[in-house]
């Protein structure tokens, strides 16, 4: 009987490791590789300079009139000196710090839910979705307990963004599943409804839909009843995305294994407690990813309220843009609002990977 | 019900107008609408409340805004809109009286070396879409017998925008808009508007059709500022006229003899406030559009009737 | 014992603790509210309208519109109804689609190859463009191609000419057009000829590599007749059409066939926008195919380009279809936005100046939205159709 | 306890359960047994009203199990069923899983509701897991958590669908013991298995059916040493071989 | 057919094979054997360049394989492969499977590429099942279809890569008869398993790898009951007494 002497481990050829082995394995493997190569080299090589030299090195960043910006570049000036109203619109600068607070409140308020040892987080998160809506219209809107009105006209920028985003996902949430249950119930009254209404909104673009709210709505009323126009548009985005909110949790309730609802029939639970405590957290917590597109979607869209005359962000630039102060400087405008917009989608998106992943792993333990 | 009664409820006049026209209704960069369009809509507010504050603005495009009135989602509509036939008869609407007497025109760059709008054949015409300027291009064309392009726009600040960009060669618009929308290029000095006026576009604020009351209140408010700038009572002196003018026209018009105001359900003093808060109709063409503003229009036939122009307003008796 | 159908049903419990009893109530209650708002609705409409002396119903679309239109697919002029505008609109919109589509896929296929590239600077370009232009708001692009667009190109006077046919100046790209002439016919025919030729000769090479195993290069074989019969055709009859050539008259060129910058805009921002999704789509689709299809293909010896074709592709677009689906759903919608710019879709045209010049909005929005919840539909009923039909078949 | 007459039911046009008679006593140990497809689990599921019968009388407790949700609801808070495949919840931890219905059902304070988990968690031998989730627990863990959720709700019959069958063997000895514990307590059972060891050792009656049919019905000593039937031998044949 | 010289490899910094020297004659059949990760499959996997070897030479038939294409391609069409997870294609079905690489890579006529398929369908014993899709085929028949696919090249010589252990045990034995049936009828065979039944009956050689590199070669029965190196006794033991 002998014993096997292994041999050692060599280091490998040089050529396939290192530096040079990472440039010929990952750009110049083969000739067509390397074809594709030089010509994406050429695409970042014609690109890349003159935009960071149109919006870097020969930008004007300093002054506030029009005059300060010679160089040729972009003229931050421009942004730099509507600043202030792409983010708040028109909502009195004196007043400013409410619309401020809202926001801290809702980073600060929000932050505990996603603490992992947070104790009692269910009865936290349950207080604060109901205690947070009331207080931020209290802080914007104002009118009640010594808040001084602002009325939703003077509202813009940034702010009415995100006003339109959040209040559209979190009224649709709650509606979007609804809808989700009714259109997996049994009772094919409701589903045909509920289909209905769905396969309705999902088939008109939204700008038709805010076109109907904005100036036909009161034509369905009686004609004592007067709606804020923001309230308006409001209720059209929720009713919109409440149909797309209802297809995504559907799909999660279907993810949910029918052993479920029949060890919780067994248990004597009724069809909302079914519903409720055993399908519902788990078809949501599969569909958050989902969720957070679609609110991406949504964030995006709320662009579209130019249709309708509301100075959402997009707006704003876009009639500062007009401005004859300022004419000419529109690409700036252009792509500052495209920044903007894409610092929010952005992260969202590598959120909701982030947790598609969390979520993915959670899954298979 | 009635649009008064509604009114009164909420407590603020809903208005309607557009969402960036120069000397007619624009915002200031603080957000205050200003122009003739919104100073109409201050009158009735201080008509009917005696405060031309309590009025709310609802910028409007040209395609939303008959629709908006209609519905109601505005109570007045005072957005250089032109007076027509079938706006005033098919669509339910009813035009309150005239506050500027305008006519199309064009709009060319000096470069093209065009004289007269007789030599536009072939061009291309940024327009706004869904305006009566829409239909007049077309009928002058064919009746001149030249062809052009049409490429409209939503919003006028796109046409203006379009035509700086060389999108199309001439810009047609209502005379006076043509002045407004000049200044929003950033070299106004380059482009001319020529002398051609294709039509007449009376252009005036409107209520709708079946309430007689709101439709008479509207109107009168306009009148009233006619009647006052031709009484010659101005947002200065308006007060202690009303106290001390001897001249029964000037009386009954301040509410000091008469029943003008109870018959228009409105309060005695009314037009006392319109002209002291919002100031006669010659004070407000000024401020907006005429000498005293950047686009300096001649006052030409909106002038009083006793000086040369069309603004004539029925006597209060 | 033979099985017979269920005869009698066991006892019932009382209207309110029984299942089916409460579920019906319930449906009828749903189906009472549903009516009662709608008639709700329809009543306050009926009683504004009314109040209003705003006219209704359909006869306006007889009338004649009286405004010009900057591009059209049929023949128009402003004597034509509304009607026809209606159509052109559809039209217009429906030409953005289907140019969205075609670039958009196109760029989304390439792209999503591009994003699994082993090439380390075309994954990484791919995955900029992505996360780049799906992040920001369509509206926003559009916007952006349209000025930049409009910046970029030259007046009409210092057009980017190319041999004297083709013109690019700020107000669109000028191709020749064809116009028929007197050997139009039979270059027609001849064209036809090729076309079955063409068919033919597919299916004889399908017969003969089956038979044979020889495959014969169809393509290659038809485009040379496809080139050589049509021209000898016209050769024998005279030229089939003479080229009208656009013309620089007065400010614009005339003759010749237009494409619109609007057009040009909206196409591309539309494509671009899209094609990032569909590159993600594209992407977990192939992602989708296991490395062990791939391996055993190759283990037997097929090249790489049939690995896709044959193997990789077909199982890949199951994945991709449904996704794809919504995508061109998105697109079709997002065509709408066109009215920003000026282009004269069907929400610009009809929803905007038609509904204007006749006030008539319960109408118009109600067309305009019909018209895109049918093509929607007939879009999502297409691929589910397609989709059923190329579903993996399980035990 | 239960009281089973002339029972039929249908899937569509197929005859499922023909015609099944069955009684159950206050502290009766039944195994169901059958081949696959036999309509055991359809048994079970009608007792608790997962499923429907279209014909025929289930009395379970003095209480007739019509459509009336009323009934349903009382019956099946007094019958605890525990299925091949756990279906624990897997969002809620081993604790709220078998606090959830107490809670929601019973209405019982929620302090109450733990103690009583606590202990039924211990009975089944898990206490130390209360805190962790279902997906952290073994099979045969997991069951045991199954049979704790049921009996936390203190019903009066346990209903048992294959529930070995899912878990590797060495997880079905520490089950079954769990369940012949049980059954030394005097608690009602009607159990579909094919462990026949556990129907010799517990049972008092085993059942078998075929076709939707009860075949046959006896001790155990009689049924595995004497079975009277064809069928019933083929597949005592076929099971103790394999 | 198969000479293997020197061959080394590496993923990444991980040196994977070292040294390996093997040849194969003609009609011979080869098992290899090992522990997980001991770099059985990656042999095989170079032998038709799934995996690219960076140093060393391999002969397959004659043809020197280098990442010329043609040598590969031509050292593809003689070598077949049987994988562990099948790798049918899913969406063929199983004649379309069988057809594929004769009618697009042999140039075949379909009719002949058919009627081959059909003979090799037989062969394996489930010709009946030519329409169906893989996916309505239980996992030893998926094996078996497989098996058919590579053998419709005419190969000269089959690599197998765990051919059976993807599969439940009733299935194994149905796949292994098959792959007695090919040695039989004298195929070259290179067979990665851990059937040791298969390996005694069937092997000419058995080759015991560790850690990338060849620790043992021998006939089965000297392998079996003699092993020379402590590594190789030391994995027979654990493998055997399973
Ligand atoms: N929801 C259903 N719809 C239609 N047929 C069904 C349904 N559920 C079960 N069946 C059929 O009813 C018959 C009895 O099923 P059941 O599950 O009661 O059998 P079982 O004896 O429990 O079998 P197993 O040992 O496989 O669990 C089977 O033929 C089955 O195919
Ligand atoms: N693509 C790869 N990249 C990096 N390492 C790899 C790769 N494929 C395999 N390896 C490593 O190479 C070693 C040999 O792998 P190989 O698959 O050849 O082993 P094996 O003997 O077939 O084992 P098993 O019996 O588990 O299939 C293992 O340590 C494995 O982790
Ligand atoms: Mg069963
Ligand atoms: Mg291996």
């Amino acid at each position: 009987m002998t014993t096997h002497t292994f041999k050692p481990s060599l280091p490998p050829p040089n050529m396939s490791v290192g530096a040079m082995g990472w440039i010929r394995a990952n750009l110049f493997p083969n000739w067509f590789n390397s074809l594709l190569t030089l010509f994406a080299l050429y695409i970042v090589w014609i690109t890349i300079p003159p935009i960071l030299n149109w919006a870097f090195f020969s930008a004007d960043w300093i002054g506030d009139n029009r005059e300060s910006c010679t160089s040729g570049g972009a003229c931050w000036v421009f942004i730099k000196v509507r600043m202030a109203q792409f983010f708040y619109g028109f909502y009195p600068e004196e007043l400013r710090w409410r619309v401020d607070l809202t926001v801290l409140l809702a980073i600060f308020g929000a932050a505990p839910l996603f603490i992992k040892a947070m104790p009692r987080k269910l009865r936290y998160g349950a207080v604060f979705l109901l205690a947070y809506p009331v207080l931020a219209y209290w802080l914007l809107h104002g009118g009640f307990m010594g808040m001084t009105l602002v009325e939703t006209s003077k509202w813009g920028g940034l702010m009415l963004t995100l006003v339109i985003a959040v209040v559209g996902i979190a009224g649709a949430m709650p509606l979007g599943i609804l809808l989700a249950l009714g259109r997996r119930s049994d009772m094919p009254v409701v589903r045909v409804i509920c289909v209905t209404f769905i396969e309705f909104w999902r088939g008109v673009p939204l700008i038709t839909v805010l076109f109907m709210s904005s100036v036909m709505l009161p034509l369905f009323l009686p004609e004592e009843v007067n709606i804020d126009k923001l309230l308006r548009a409001l209720i059209a985005v929720t009713l919109f995305e409440a149909a797309y909110v209802a297809e995504v949790v559907r799909g999660g309730m279907q993810a949910i294994p029918k052993g479920q609802y029949e060890a919780a029939g067994a248990m004597g639970l009724g069809y909302w407690r079914i519903m409720g405590l055993v399908i519902l957290p788990q078809a949501l917590k599969l569909v958050i990813p989902g969720i957070v597109n679609t609110f991406i979607a949504l964030f995006k869209d709320t662009s579209l309220v130019i249709i309708i005359g509301l100075f959402d962000l997009f707006n704003s630039i876009h009639q500062a843009t007009v401005d004859p102060a300022w004419l000419g400087f529109a690409t700036e405008g252009y792509v500052f609002a495209a920044l903007m917009f894409w610092i929010f989608c952005f992260g969202m998106s590598r959120y909701s990977m982030h947790l598609e992943r969390k979520l993915d792993t959670g899954h298979k333990r | 019900g009635s649009t008064l009664d509604a009114v009164m409820k909420k407590g603020f006049v809903q208005c309607g107008v557009s969402d960036g026209l120069p000397g007619f209704s624009y915002t200031d960069e603080k957000g205050q609408f200003k122009g003739i369009d919104v100073d109409v809509c201050r009158a009735v507010a201080a008509a009917v409340f005696g405060d031309a504050k309590k009025v709310k603005f609802t910028p409007l495009t040209a395609k939303e805004r008959f629709t908006a009135l209609q519905s109601g989602e505005v109570d007045v509509l005072s957005r250089n809109t032109t007076w027509t036939s079938s706006r005033d008869s098919a669509m339910g609407l009813n035009f309150a009286g005239v506050t500027y007497y305008d006519g199309q025109g064009f709009l060319v760059s000096k470069k093209l070396g065009v004289k007269s709008a007789k030599e536009l054949d072939g061009a291309a015409v940024c327009i706004q879409a869904g305006t009566t300027t829409e239909l007049n291009l077309s009928d002058y064309f064919r009746t001149t017998g030249m062809k052009y392009t049409p490429i409209s726009y939503d919003k006028s600040d796109e046409t203006v925008k379009a035509l700086e960009a060389g999108r199309c060669d001439v810009l047609t618009s209502d005379q006076s808009q043509l002045y407004a929308q000049r200044i929003k290029l950033a070299n106004p000095e380059g482009y001319v508007v020529l002398p051609e006026v294709i039509s007449k576009e009376p252009l005036g604020p409107v209520v709708r059709q079946g309430d007689e009351e709101w439709f008479d209140i509207v109107r009168w408010t306009l009148f009233a500022m006619i009647n006052a700038e031709e009484a010659g009572l101005t947002a200065k002196n308006v007060e202690q006229e009303a106290k001390a003018s001897k001249n029964p026209d000037v009386r009954r018009l301040l509410g000091a003899e008469g029943e003008l105001g109870k018959d228009l359900k409105l309060p005695k003093d009314w037009v006392v406030q319109v002209v002291k808060q919002v100031g006669n109709y010659g004070e407000v063409f000024d401020r907006n559009v005429g000498a005293g503003s950047e686009l300096k229009i001649a006052r030409g036939i909106n002038a009083l009737w006793n000086k040369g122009g069309l603004q004539y307003a029925p006597p209060v008796r | 014992m033979q099985s017979d159908a269920p005869k009698a049903a066991a006892p019932r419990g009382s209207l309110l603790t029984d299942p089916k009893a409460r579920a019906w109530t319930f449906q009828i209650l749903s189906i009472l509210v549903v009516v009662g708002v709608g008639w709700y609705l329809f009543h306050n409409t009926q009683q504004n309208l009314a109040n209003r002396g705003i006219t209704s119903g359909f006869a306006f679309l007889d009338n004649s519109a009286g405004f010009g239109i900057l591009q059209s697919l049929i023949d128009y002029t402003e004597r034509d109804s509304y009607g026809r505008v209606f159509v052109i609109g559809l039209l217009n919109t429906l030409l953005v689609s289907v140019l969205g589509i075609f670039f958009a896929t196109v760029l989304g296929f390439l792209l999503g190859v591009a994003r699994l590239s082993p090439n380390w600077l075309i994954n990484k370009l791919a995955t900029v463009y992505i996360e780049i232009f799906r992040n920001i708001p369509p509206l926003l692009q559009i916007f952006f191609w349209y000025f930049a667009v409009l910046r970029a190109m030259p007046s009409p006077r210092q057009s980017y000419s190319f041999g004297e046919a083709v013109f690019v100046n700020i107000r669109g790209v000028y191709l020749p057009a064809p116009e028929a002439a007197g050997g139009l016919v039979p270059f027609l025919i001849s064209l036809v000829i090729v076309i079955a030729a063409w068919i033919g000769l597919a299916r004889w090479s399908r017969r003969r590599q089956e038979d044979t195993g020889q495959r014969f290069p169809v393509l290659w074989v038809s485009l040379a007749l496809l080139v050589i019969v049509p021209g000898m055709a016209a050769m024998l009859f005279g030229k089939p059409f003479h080229w009208s050539f656009p013309e620089l008259t007065g400010f614009n060129f005339v003759g010749g066939w237009a494409v619109i910058p609007e057009l040009v805009a909206i196409t591309f921002a539309l494509s671009i926008y899209t094609a990032a999704f569909i590159a993600e789509n594209v992407r977990s689709g192939i992602l989708a195919v296991s490395h062990g299809q791939t391996e055993a293909a190759r283990s037997l010896g097929l090249r790489s380009g049939l690995i896709l074709r044959l193997v990789v592709i077909p199982q890949a677009m199951r994945v991709i279809i449904p996704p794809l689906t919504s995508q061109y759903l998105n697109l079709v919608k997002n065509s709408s936005l066109a009215a920003a710019i000026g282009y004269p879709d069907l929400v610009s045209l009809f929803a905007g100046t038609v509904l204007n010049q006749t006030g008539q909005a319960i109408e118009t929005i109600a067309i305009t939205m019909s018209v895109y919840l049918a093509i929607s539909l007939s879009i999502s009923m297409l691929m589910n159709w397609y989709n059923k039909r190329i579903a993996l078949v399980e035990r | 306890m239960i009281r089973i007459e002339g029972m039929h039911k249908w899937y569509g046009e197929f005859h499922v359960l023909k015609d099944i008679n069955l009684s159950v006593r206050q502290g009766e140990r039944i195994v169901l047994c059958g081949p696959s497809g036999s309509g055991k689990s359809t048994t079970i599921r009608c007792i608790n009203r997962l499923e429907e019968h279209q014909q025929g009388k289930i009395i379970v407790d003095d209480v007739e199990l019509t459509s009336d949700l009323k009934h349903v609801e009382a019956i099946r808070r007094e019958v605890g069923m525990v299925f091949q495949h756990f279906n624990l919840f897997p969002h809620l931890t081993v604790l709220e899983n078998c606090t959830l219905a107490p809670l929601w059902v019973r209405k019982i304070p929620k302090r109450e509701a733990e103690e009583i988990a606590m202990e039924y968690l211990n009975r089944v031998k898990i206490p130390e897991q209360a805190n962790k989730y279902p997906g952290q627990l073994s099979g045969g863990q997991q069951q045991r958590v199954a049979i704790a959720r049921a009996l936390c709700m203190k019903p009066k019959i346990m209903l048992f669908d294959e529930p070995t069958s899912a878990l590797d063997p060495e997880m079905v000895k520490e089950v079954l013991d769990t369940m012949i514990g049980l059954a030394e307590d005097g608690m009602t059972m009607l159990c579909v298995t094919h462990e026949m060891g556990f129907a010799r050792t517990v049972a008092d009656r085993v059942i078998f059916m075929d076709k939707g049919e009860i075949v046959e019905e006896a001790e155990p000593e009689i049924f595995f040493s004497n079975p009277k039937s064809e069928r019933t031998k083929l597949f005592l044949g076929q099971i103790l071989n394999h």
